[in-house]
């Protein structure tokens, strides 16, 4: 199990019914939006397109890949760029 | 209208070209004489990017006409070293990381040149108002006026630390 | 590998940059220094009014004229759909960056393009647009971003509904989204506090103002192929933008990176290079286009003006249990502002229980904004950093101690989420406390004013190459656009790694077509990813270094050490032989295994978030409001300073910029809607006589995720000087100045106004 | 093609000859610091232009019996660097050298800067406050008018067709005489003017002003000057009541618009505050208690 927060109250709450925090069973971040994908459709391809992700505090552009330790608590954010 | 006729001195080298009245020096540098190290950042004499020696006289070569080049003595960036050596303040603005992108550093280096031609000797503030119609929006000019004022120095025959 | 604890010889010096002598005698060339035999001027015809229906657009007279090779409208692009993709900067939607190269149906800002021409001279091409006949139906427009937002205001788009409320809105307005972020009850939290600091300020749009016009050289092939000459902050981005503005294939273009003339974000999307290969196209022959500086100023990205409220409350200690935010950022006439960012960068540098912010991206009758240096983060600050000042005067607190008393730790929960891991904050604030500046007595009249700032920094895709030449000198690659020497701190890292003097390693900036994608360079990414991608490169040809001396000594490859630029047998028993450098082993490559040569690519992750606080002394002429900087500190957590000196310059420079958006810097509308100022004399940017010398000072907290412990440092800079200076001008003259910027006028204004 | 032609007479018959018979518009160039930024952006279109620098006498500063007389195409560092000009102009010579950059003062000349009549032109109020005179050159031979009769309005001057500038005269100046120069931008340099002022003055031995001329810039359609300025100048020193009149006065002429670079409310307040500190440098130099530059 790891903890999911939606931090942003914005685009990604309409897909949860306003839910900002839940557990979702997944070890790596691919399963994770799946599952995300599944439980609240369209969620998962909005964490894709245009969300990066905070594992435990760290912050990935792209966590496609990323593994998940149980208990992680993977926050959900904008995407961020630069100058 | 046909095109004009003009004779210059170029970084010493007796240079012949035809221009239309409108192009300005900068433009017959870069356009027609091939010296594209003089650089345009507004063709309306804000910016100093096209900075030359005209004369003796430092000018943004923006706000000359190619015409009124003939006859003249033009110093351009291309003509600040002596061959593979570099003048002092080329070579402290490399010592100083006096620039980041580049782009004004021709005209910087070229009025710099100027002032020290004019005054070995200028005081902080005196360097600052001088290279004030260069813009640089890299650096904060705080290494820039740190290398001019060490190429002073330097040119001065002081020893620098 | 990790460096951040081993002695390191090349890594923390300050060698001349690669490319340092062809900068300083001109021979560098800029994308408005290539022109070709035969080529053509493409110049772009630009909306006269800020907002129009494009009833017709006739082109017939122009393409008679004698020595007109083409010309180009929104009919000679595809209609392409509308499609979200992040592409480094921040979000691009692909139908707006379209419509935002070449209008269609609609110009949304004076300046916006609507048509292109091509011919032999520039004269003629600016004949050419003169007789483009455009039938134009002017309708009314909004400038400001709370007009834009208020009810009855011009819509833009008319498919705009607002995202980011539930349930979304029926009918089409210019907010295009809505950001909240909150942690814990901000409400109730306000309600036990023993002070609150309310205030509402604003910001211009101001202009990254790189001294270099936008710039391009295009060629098409009657084969199809394309080459490009451009200069940009990422060529991959150009060559990706192009393809999908002109649906066309990526292999088919091939971008070659210019040296560049400075972004700070502005040269992170596509204006210029489309519209040349339409041209191309069309005439058959090479396009060059350079824009004017007035175009630069009526059509190129600025960053958002906002206008913004704050609230924070505190117990009498200085404790800060509440804080609130509205940002309203204007995004041009596109969405698109760095809203997000803005929502999350105001409160990060502070451990608060209690956070509501609410951000508003909104569309008005201005050029689409572009990013520019820590996108949205020095908007907001200005605001956070100038109520923390008015918090610690309310609460009788020095503004150092209010900041250490709730700044950010490891472990401190951010409230849009992640929690902050190995951040350097608080090492900061110990650098002020120590600094002589920090303590140093005032001059009469004078004023001191501090301010912190933020920025997440990001990683991304990056691809390093290198070579190991024959005669042992070496050759990095990368694909990132040099912007201010990251040639320089990039060959540092190889040589580090290769154990050689830095002058030993040349870097190239490789095109498109030479080597694996690579993001664009911004967000303070390339000496952080590019060069851990260089770094992996070096290291590999390390281990392929060894292994050829392995098979030269016939000995095990664990037998065989890598130092100081040498191969060198393990200890005693591995053997007794001479060492072998880089030009022994180079020699012998074809017996080795032939050429020494790696690249490696990355999707670089954990950049490391940065802090910046700046210390600025001003004194005010009461009677003419003018400000004058008498000294300025700027103190930052680089991580690591792989190359001192351009650490060094990216701060100072970022703190200029900062200093000209904090006093002069805006952009002057007339009632219609029509920029007044597009040029050098009244866009008012620093000059050398503007500003004292900017002492920067760099505080190393390293940075795991990076080889060497770098964080990016080229945005934090430009985050606190606005509240910096308004803090100091309210220490020096006790007026608070909330509206950006801060010009004699103003000042004078705020001076009469207390009589 | 380009229409335009271009042509650079060494005499001022020459000159002449080709201003009159020029058809369509004629463009005299001195300096070109301003009309070369005007042809580029197409604000002017001229078919011909005449280059005056290499007629005899428009470049050059020369001495006559205490009467300092420019050539009207001296580049404005010329000036700066004349030892003579800065003894007896000071105030001249700072203006010169706040117009625009050090390469634009390579280039910029006082007929450019007086005949593109700006009302912001920084060497214009000094040029006005120092009396000085213009020998204006054309078919009917040699005329001399004071400068302040030369800009009409924005942009337009009094000159005819075929007349143009040969050179300005400065009067010979009494002992404890002296000027200034002030102007007010937004930055430190580069800017043009928000106001701008130019004082010149005579005292006597007690510091009692015995002669003075206040010229405003940027406050009006062109500059002018404020005779009741002086007025309040004249026949006292520099004492607080006098500097309230001169505020006063200064502030009471100032009739300016709301642009891009000052609104009306602070133009006029800004003329106020710039009569007292110029006034202020005038008064000092004349008694040769300060020379320098106001920057």
């Amino acid at each position: 199990m790891v903890k999911v927060v939606l931090s942003s109250g914005s685009a990604s709450q309409q897909f949860t019914g306003g839910e900002t925090e839940f557990e979702v069973e997944a070890t790596t971040f691919r399963r994770l939006v799946l599952e995300l994908e599944q439980r609240y459709p369209g969620l998962g391809k909005q964490v894709e397109e245009s969300m990066a992700i905070a594992i435990d505090g760290e912050i990935f552009q792209d966590a496609y890949a990323a593994e998940l330790q149980a208990g992680s608590e993977i926050v959900l954010i904008p995407k961020i760029g630069g100058g | 209208m046909a095109k004009t006729y003009v004779s210059a001195t170029i970084n010493g080298e007796q240079t012949e070209f035809l221009c239309e009245t409108q192009q300005t020096l900068l433009d017959v540098l870069r356009d027609v004489v091939g010296l594209t190290g003089s650089k345009e950042g507004c063709a309306s004499g804000d910016c100093g990017a096209c900075s030359v020696i005209l004369d003796g006289r430092l000018v943004c070569s923006c706000l000359v006409l190619g015409v009124e080049a003939n006859g003249t003595t033009i110093t351009t960036i291309e003509g600040i070293a002596q061959g593979d050596k570099l003048h002092p303040v080329q070579q402290k603005f490399l010592e100083h990381a006096a620039l980041q992108c580049g782009f004004c550093t021709p005209g910087l280096i070229v009025a710099s040149k100027a002032l020290l031609d004019e005054n070995p000797n200028p005081t902080e503030t005196e360097a600052r108002y001088w290279l004030a119609g260069n813009l640089c929006r890299c650096t904060g000019y705080d290494k820039v006026i740190r290398a001019v004022m060490d190429a002073a120095a330097e040119m001065r025959g002081e020893t620098v630390g | 590998m990790n460096y951040i604890d081993s002695s390191l010889k090349v890594v923390g010096s300050r060698p001349v940059r690669p490319d340092g002598v062809d900068k300083v005698t001109g021979r560098a060339v800029f994308a408005a220094d290539t022109r070709t035999a035969g080529m053509l001027w493409g110049k772009i015809l630009r909306s006269p009014h800020a907002h129009a229906r494009i009833v017709s657009i006739d082109t017939s007279k122009a393409e008679a004229l004698k020595g007109v090779f083409g010309v180009v409208t929104a009919a000679d692009f595809p209609d392409i759909p509308s499609e979200e993709a992040f592409v480094g900067e921040g979000p691009v939607n692909f139908r707006d960056l379209a419509l935002n190269v070449m209008a269609r149906h609609k110009v949304l800002y004076e300046g916006h393009a609507l048509a292109a021409v091509a011919a032999s001279t520039q004269e003629i091409a600016d004949q050419a647009l003169a007789l483009i006949d455009v039938k134009y139906e002017v309708l009314p427009h909004v400038i400001d971003v709370e007009e834009a937002m208020a009810d009855g205001a011009p819509i833009l788009h008319d498919d705009m509904i607002t995202t980011g409320v539930n349930p979304p809105p029926t009918k089409a307005s210019n907010i295009a989204k809505v950001v909240t972020f909150k942690k814990g009850d901000a409400e109730a939290a306000f309600a036990e506090v023993d002070v609150i600091v309310e205030g509402r300020y604003t910001t211009q749009p101001v202009h990254q103002a790189y001294i270099e016009p936008h710039a391009c050289l295009a060629t098409y092939s009657p084969d199809g192929q394309i080459q490009i000459h451009s200069s940009s902050q990422g060529h991959f981005m150009v060559r990706a933008y192009t393809a999908k503005l002109l649906g066309l294939n990526l292999s088919d273009i091939r971008v070659n990176p210019a040296e560049i003339g400075g972004g700070f974000g502005g040269k992170t999307l596509v204006y210029l290079e489309p519209v040349a290969v339409a041209l191309s196209r069309k005439s058959g022959r090479t396009v060059k286009m350079q824009m004017t500086r007035e175009e630069v100023f009526r059509g190129s990205g600025p960053t958002s003006g906002a206008a913004m409220d704050v609230k924070i409350g505190a117990k009498k200690d200085g404790t800060i249990v509440a804080a609130k935010q509205v940002l309203k950022y204007q995004a041009g006439a596109f969405a698109g502002s760095p809203i997000g960012p803005g929502c999350m960068c105001g409160f990060a540098m502070y451990d608060l229980p209690n956070v509501d912010v609410v951000g508003y991206d909104v569309v008005s009758n201005r050029p689409k904004v572009a990013a520019y240096r820590a996108p949205g983060a020095p908007i907001t600050s200005f605001a956070v950093e100038s109520a923390m000042d008015e918090l610690a005067l309310k609460l009788g607190m020095d503004p150092l101690t209010l900041r250490e008393k709730n700044a950010a730790k490891n472990g401190t929960k951010t409230h849009y989420g992640p929690t902050h891991q190995n951040i350097g904050f608080t090492a900061v604030l110990d650098a002020v406390k120590a600094h002589p500046h920090w303590k140093a007595p005032l001059k009469e009249g004078q004023g001191r004013g501090l301010a912190t700032g933020f920025w997440f920094n990001i990683g991304g895709e990056s691809s390093a190459q290198v070579h190991v030449n024959e005669d042992g000198s070496v050759t990095a690659a990368t694909g990132s656009p040099d912007i201010g020497g990251s040639r320089a701190s990039i060959g540092m890292m190889v040589a580090e790694v290769l154990g050689v003097p830095a002058d030993v390693v040349r870097t190239i900036v490789a095109d498109t077509a030479s080597i694996g994608f690579t993001h664009l360079t911004g967000g303070s990414r390339v000496t952080f990813a590019t060069g851990m991608a260089a770094t992996q490169a070096a290291e590999k040809v390390v281990e392929d270094l060894k292994r050829r001396a392995a098979q030269t000594w016939e000995i095990p490859v664990d037998a065989v050490e890598w130092k100081d630029g040498k191969a060198y047998p393990a200890g005693s028993n591995a053997g007794a032989f001479e060492p072998l450098d880089l030009a022994a082993l180079a020699l012998k490559s074809p017996r080795t295994g032939g050429p020494i040569a790696a690249e490696v690519s990355v999707n670089a992750q954990g950049a490391g978030a940065g802090f910046g606080a700046h210390i600025c002394d001003v004194t005010v002429d009461k009677e003419t409001g003018h400000v004058t900087i008498e000294r300025y500190t700027a103190i930052q957590d680089v991580g690591k300073a792989i190359h001192p000196s351009y650490v060094e310059g990216q701060i100072q420079g970022g703190a200029a910029q900062g200093i000209g958006w904090a006093l002069n810097e805006e952009y002057i509308y007339n009632d219609r809607g029509q920029m007044e100022n597009p040029g050098f004399l009244d866009y008012r940017v620093p000059v050398a006589s503007d500003v004292p010398m900017i002492e920067a000072v760099l505080v190393e907290v390293p940075n795991p995720r990076h080889p060497f412990g770098a964080r990016g440092v080229g945005e934090v800079p430009i985050v606190p000087p606005m509240a910096a200076i308004a803090n100091a001008i309210r220490s020096a003259t006790g007026l608070r100045m909330p509206d950006l910027p801060m010009s004699p006028p103003k000042v004078r204004a705020a001076f009469d106004a207390r009589g | 093609m380009s229409s335009l032609s271009y042509a650079a007479p060494t005499s001022v018959d020459e000159a002449v000859k080709l201003l009159a018979g020029a058809s369509g518009l004629a463009k005299v160039l001195s300096g070109g610091t301003d009309l070369l930024v005007q042809l580029r952006s197409g604000r002017v279109k001229p078919d011909l232009i005449v280059d005056t620098k290499k007629i005899p006498g428009l470049i050059g500063i020369r001495e006559d019996n205490g009467s300092y007389i420019i050539g009207a195409a001296t580049p404005g560092a010329e000036v700066e660097a004349h030892a003579g000009m800065k003894t007896a102009w000071p105030g001249l010579v700072e203006a010169l050298d706040l117009i625009g950059s050090t390469q634009v003062q390579g280039r910029c000349s006082l007929a450019g800067n007086l005949c593109n009549a700006s009302p912001a032109a920084d060497s214009v109020p000094a040029l006005y406050a120092a009396a000085a005179t213009a020998v204006i050159v054309g078919p009917n031979g040699r005329r001399e008018v004071p400068v302040e009769q030369i800009p009409v309005s924005p942009g337009r001057t009094s000159l005819a067709k075929d007349e143009f500038i040969l050179e300005f005269r400065l009067p010979p100046r009494p002992a404890r005489s002296s000027d200034a120069y002030l102007r007010f931008i937004p930055r430190t340099e580069m800017d043009i003017a928000v106001v701008g002022c130019g004082v010149s003055v005579t005292l006597d031995g007690n510091g009692v002003c015995t002669a003075a001329r206040v010229a405003l810039g940027a406050v009006a359609p062109t500059v002018i000057l404020v005779q009741a300025a002086a007025d309040a100048l004249i026949g006292h020193t520099l004492d607080a009541d006098t500097l309230a009149k001169l505020d006063a006065a200064a502030q009471d002429a100032a009739k300016p618009i709301s642009d891009k670079r000052g609104t009306i409310e602070y133009r006029i307040k800004v003329a106020g505050v710039l009569a007292r500190r110029t006034a202020g440098i005038a008064f000092d130099r004349a008694q040769g208690l300060k020379n320098g530059k106001a920057h």
